[in-house]
């Protein structure tokens, strides 16, 4: 049921026809047009567009760098329903070689387990050596999947990466990783997930030809949980460990909200407060 | 600059105060940023030495020109809603005004 | 790459496409001109691609708010279209700082289909509609792409467009140029000359909604149904002592307020575009109507209004301009049309490009059909006809701006005051003010023989 | 309840009657331990007292006796060590495999990990073999009376409180993000039971490989009792808020935009995937007021925000609010405080 660890070779990427990479990428509610719902007072994220997660297209940058400096080619993925074939799209459009959309009803309301979990059968199903995916999303930013992704398969995992530097002679993705206080050079053998940490990659803009191409002639590979041999009772709301017991509306701190025109003013009242000596 | 033309203060209902100032309403453009500005002066030594009107500074309705300290205007583009007139309206056709890439710059929902 | 079951009828990815000479046309800007000559070309059979530098189309595009559709109905299903209103009512009002004197139309007509084809848009989401029909005439839109400059053969014909992507070249026989007012590539390319200050209007608009209660916009504005109300305001109370007007067009549940004047003027004395827009939202005939109102967006566009004088060339080598980048748009004061000029002039240069795509031929005459059919169609006609206007009311601005209002006004006060002297001496003073400012009968005359042109 | 009673034959205990124990991971670097770890055992303890059952400090380290003391003195009834060289310096898939081994026989009913770069990354990769439900970004924990974990998480941009359960799953996994809880004192006659277990993980067997690795002490801000926060609005010139935190006798802090950008070391990132602090006075320069930020620093007792923007929502939670320069105001604040007369007020 949960991925045993994969008989791999270690050198699965020999340098001469390059690597073969995946990026996982996802459609997220746009968080600029999250509007609040006016009845209920909260952030309604329904009818915003869908776009693409933000942080991915440094995954995506990040993924199309490996495979300018090492060869071989970069396919996108995306779990979701058939709408989300626009992410796809503009992977593609940014320069990814092709794309594939995992798409079922069995997976629909998956939690971060059985998400991670089919996403690793999908790359190893792609036989990927390396997976590139976005730090976190703008709606969930729990930043689990990708750890998860290894785990299910007993990859390598570097997260928090700020640098790729690929070593195909040693068959190793090296990184530059940002850890507490400070920052650390980590070597990883192949086939490796990588979460690239967000703003630290300059994401490439799309072709002219390559987008008309993507948004108009581009057809992804539909990957079902058939196709990844994966069985629907692992998967989906059922399968998922947490569930949403509760929501309550969390009341405001209430704040003076006074305005101060002057400093003199301002460290007054904080000596009232008894928050400075004055 | 004439002041506005004297409205008498009656109550037959001023606008509604909260949202009538600049800020407000530039509050309500979505505006994605290029990263560098679309809007730039050709030849500052044309604002410095020559000019004396300001026009781009009067016409944008947007406050994006403003007062510059050396007599060049400095430009705060991320206000920008390319309408174009500080374009047109400078007398030494001296603003360099492109569109911003790849569809940044101001998306109206209305327009 | 695997081969699995599924994947084998999709088509296998292609690494580097090419759509160079793959379009017949290709159209610069999805505004109405451009979706326009997109939708007629791409039901003739042409290969058309609509290049929108907006986030969508509409998503650059700032109107007053109202679109006459006489020809968009002959292109796509009106009915189906996302409009606000149907105007109902057409007023027009001389307001002075505090004086308002206004005429009012609301011919019953109206209210039966096609409503007189005048209705309230939002462009956010009429352009976009607007695009998705050229789509499905086969047209394919292409958005976030920006147009920088044209691609010319060696003989000077134009083949193709330069865009700010990578590999941004792309070629086709024709070119279709509906970038709108600020024409940055036909005048790049030497297409046309850049127009003077004068002939440019400043618009500022917002669109306002109201928070407390829906039906707020029918109450106010005493409509029913979808019926909706253009007013046009003139005068110092409108614009200061600027040459322009405002307007308040309904919409669904938002209402659309803003001002238009002549450039040459924002940039003299003038206070600050909102500033002059503050102003008329106050004066105390407007503020009424926008009483409670809240800003939902605010917005800025330039207008040409140099009339039948500045329109450039309209046919080149493989290229033809539409729309307000060949200024075809009319503003008199009393008209102020754009939107039926863009759409027509898109649809006939849409016409002349498949008749010359049909006989193989690219060279500017090919094209001939298209400035010859807007000459005889009402765009350049309206054009011609109101040519003289916009001089005669510069030259007799502090009349019609400034005293006439006033006049009016006082005039219309001292016909109706209600005192205990006879109705005689009332519609005495009323005439005498009236000719102080026209200057007696015989200015009267001259004034209606001046203006003649507008009646006849 | 260390092993599984022997439940009745037929039907075998399911996963959830099996599970015992609340465990904490103890995040230590050469020796040096992360607050947060302390702050959960702190935490751990209430939920473990609540449930009747043993609080577990799990420490894998190297030379990490002394950790395992400190953990005993802060609360743990029991520590498990797996202490070896290939645990030095910290890498995913050593850890994920010992911890695996670990959980193996004993499943733990909770398991609590702090939100760092580090604590994420093992949070991530050992909930997948241990088919554990995991929480992140925890700001609240309960248990119920049924003894299942009640993980309460901003949802939605902040504005709602999401309880996530997970009920038929074990180990129930949160992590939780340094300053959401705080610290009790060390006891330090506690006595404790210190378990070395096997250590299953061999150098060989890494995937990974620590090749560099420059880290200098974090700061820690999550127990500042006074911060002064920078954000986009000071575009990079610290300097007048460093002045004005020295004056204060501040923590400088910052918004995520500020740490993007590369003006502050992320250690003193405040917010959402930063730190939660709760000082008695929090001075925020030039911040917007993201919800994703307030969330870090809603617990402060005053807060004073200085923003050009009228409309900054940060002005929304802020006590008191300047509407004006933060180049001009924090100047003026900080010679105000080194108690020479306000030049400007003077001149007014």
């Amino acid at each position: 049921m949960s991925g045993a660890a994969t008989d791999r070779d270690p050198a699965a990427g020999d340098a001469e026809d390059g690597w073969t990479i995946v990026a996982a990428v996802k459609q997220v509610p746009d968080s600029d047009e999250v509007g609040i719902d006016p009845d209920t007072g909260r952030l309604d994220r329904a009818n915003a567009p869908a776009v693409l997660n933000a942080p991915d297209r440094d995954a995506l940058e990040a993924a199309l760098s490996i495979r300018d400096a090492v060869g071989g080619t970069v396919t996108a993925i995306t779990m979701g329903p058939p709408t989300a074939t626009d992410v796809l799209e503009e992977a593609v459009a940014m320069g990814c070689d092709d794309a594939a959309l995992v798409t079922d009803r069995a997976f629909a309301g998956s939690d971060t387990w059985p998400t991670s979990y089919a996403l690793a059968e999908t790359v190893d199903h792609l036989d990927a050596d390396v997976v590139v995916c976005g730090e976190e999303t703008t709606d969930s930013s729990t930043g689990q999947v990708p750890p998860g992704i290894a785990a299910h398969n007993g990859w390598a995992q570097l997260t928090y990466v700020e640098g790729v530097d690929p070593l195909p002679e040693e068959g190793r993705l090296a990184a530059r990783r940002d850890v507490e206080g400070g920052h650390e050079r980590v070597a990883a053998d192949l086939p490796v997930v990588v979460a690239v940490a967000y703003g630290e990659f300059e994401p490439r803009p799309a072709g002219l030809h390559r987008k008309l191409y993507a948004e108009n002639d581009f057809e992804p590979m539909e990957l079902t949980a058939d196709d990844l041999g994966i069985d629907a009772d692992d998967v989906g709301m059922d399968a998922s460990p947490t569930q949403v017991g509760g929501m309550e509306t969390v009341e405001p701190v209430d704040r003076e909200k006074e305005t101060v025109e002057t400093p003199a003013e301002l460290l007054d009242a904080l000596a009232d407060e008894g928050v400075i000596a004055r | 600059m004439s002041a506005t033309p004297n409205v008498p203060n009656v109550d037959a209902g001023a606008p509604s105060a909260e949202n009538d100032t600049l800020e407000d309403r530039l509050y309500t453009v979505r505006y994605d940023d290029p990263g560098e500005s679309h809007l730039d002066v050709k030849i500052p030594g044309i604002c410095a030495e020559g000019c004396t009107t300001y026009d781009c500074i009067d016409v944008c309705p947007a406050n994006v020109w403003r007062e510059g300290d050396d007599g060049v205007p400095n430009i705060a583009y991320e206000n920008c809603l390319e309408c174009g007139s500080c374009r047109w309206a400078c007398p030494k056709g001296n603003v360099e005004w492109t569109y911003p890439t790849r569809g940044a710059g101001v998306s109206y929902k209305k327009g | 790459m695997t081969d699995d079951a599924d994947a084998t009828e999709r088509s296998e990815p292609i690494a580097n496409p090419s759509y160079d000479d793959a379009f017949d046309a290709i159209v610069v800007g999805a505004g109405l001109a451009g979706s326009a000559a997109a939708v007629t070309m791409a039901d003739e059979g042409l290969d058309v691609l609509l290049i929108e530098r907006g986030r969508y189309p509409g998503a650059k595009n700032v109107f007053g708010g109202v679109l006459y559709t006489p020809t968009l109905r002959e292109l796509v299903d009106v009915t189906s279209a996302p409009v606000e209103r149907y105007v109902a009512e057409k007023r027009f009002s001389m307001l002075s700082d505090d004086d308002e004197t206004a005429v009012s139309l609301r011919p019953g007509e109206w209210h039966d289909p096609p409503h007189n084809d005048s209705y309230t848009v939002l462009r956010g989401e009429f352009d976009r509609w607007f695009a998705e029909q050229a789509v499905e005439a086969g047209a394919v839109l292409l958005t976030e792409t920006t147009v920088t400059g044209l691609v010319r053969e060696d003989d000077g014909r134009i083949a193709g467009v330069e865009t700010d992507r990578p590999d941004g070249t792309i070629t086709a026989d024709y070119v279709v140029l509906a970038e709108g007012g600020n024409s940055l590539v036909s005048e790049g390319a030497d297409l046309k000359k850049p127009e003077r200050a004068e002939n440019i209007a400043v618009g500022v608009k917002e669109v306002l909604e109201f928070p407390e209660r829906d039906g707020v916009i029918r109450d106010r504005f005493r409509l029913s149904n979808d019926a909706g109300v253009s007013y046009h305001y003139f005068g110092e109370g409108a614009v200061g002592d600027a040459v322009g007007g405002g307007f308040i067009y309904t919409n669904e549940d938002t209402v659309s307020v803003g001002l238009a004047y002549r450039l040459s003027d924002a940039a003299g004395s003038q206070p600050k575009p909102e500033q002059t827009l503050n102003a008329f939202k106050s004066h105390p005939a407007v503020a009424p109507l926008l009483r409670g109102a809240r800003t939902v967006e605010y917005g800025a566009k330039t207008i040409p209004e140099g009339g039948s004088e500045s329109v450039p060339e309209l046919v080149h080598d493989g290229a033809v301009v539409v729309g307000d980048a060949a200024g075809l748009v009319l503003n008199n004061g009393v008209h102020l049309e754009g939107t039926n000029m863009a759409v027509e002039s898109g649809h006939l240069a849409g016409e002349a490009v498949a008749d010359a795509a049909e006989r193989g031929r690219t060279d500017e005459a090919a094209f001939r059909s298209y400035p010859e059919r807007l000459e005889e169609s009402f765009v350049v006609q309206n054009l011609e006809r109101y040519g003289w206007l916009m001089e005669r009311v510069e030259t007799d601005r502090d009349l019609i701006f400034e005293e006439l209002p006033h006049a009016l006004a006082d005039a219309g006060a001292e016909y109706f005051r209600m005192d205990r002297e006879p109705k005689e001496k009332h519609a005495e003073e009323a005439r005498e003010r009236l000719f102080e400012t026209v200057g007696g009968l015989r200015g009267a005359a001259k004034l209606a023989y001046r203006y003649r042109g507008v009646l006849r | 309840m260390t092993d599984a009673e022997a439940g009745d034959a037929e039907s075998a205990p399911s996963e959830v009657d099996r599970a015992g124990d609340v465990w904490v991971f103890i995040e230590e670097h050469a020796g040096d331990v992360m607050s947060v770890s302390w702050e959960l055992l702190t935490e751990g303890r209430r939920l473990a007292d609540d449930l009747g059952d043993d609080l577990v400090a799990l420490v894998i380290g190297e030379d990490v006796g002394d950790v395992a003391d400190e953990a005993i003195a802060r609360g743990a009834d029991r520590v498990l060590v797996a202490d070896d060289p290939v645990f030095e310096p910290y890498r995913a898939d050593p850890y994920g495999t010992q911890f695996r081994a670990l959980v193996e026989e004993r499943i733990p009913s909770i398991v609590l990990i702090g939100g760092t770069h580090t604590g994420r990354d093992f949070a991530g990769r050992v909930a997948v073999p241990a088919h554990a439900g995991l929480t992140a970004d925890v700001t609240e924990l309960d248990v119920d009376e049924d003894g299942q974990l009640l993980a309460r998480r901003p949802a939605f941009g902040g504005d709602v409180l999401a309880t996530i359960v997970c009920p038929e799953h074990r180990p129930q996994m949160a992590t939780v993000r340094a300053g959401v809880f705080e610290t009790a004192d060390p006891e330090p006659e506690r006595e404790g039971d210190v378990e070395a277990v096997a250590v299953v993980v061999e150098e060989a067997d890494a995937l990974t490989e620590v090749r560099e690795r420059d880290v200098s002490d974090t700061a820690d801000i999550t127990d500042a009792d006074r911060i002064v926060a920078v954000g986009g609005g000071t575009e990079g010139e610290l300097g007048p808020a460093r002045a004005l935190a020295e004056a204060l006798d501040a923590e400088l802090a910052a918004s995520r935009k500020a740490v993007d950008e590369g003006w502050v070391d992320g250690a003193r990132q405040v917010g959402q995937t930063g730190k939660t602090v709760r000082p008695e006075l929090y001075v925020a320069l030039g911040v917007s007021g993201a919800v994703q930020h307030v969330e870090g620093m809603n617990d402060s007792e005053v807060v004073v925000a200085v923003n050009d923007d009228p409309n900054a929502p940060i002005f929304e939670h802020a006590d008191y609010g300047i509407v004006g320069d933060l180049f001009e105001v924090a100047p003026r604040l900080t010679t105000a405080l080194e108690g020479e007369a306000d030049p400007e007020e003077v001149l007014q």
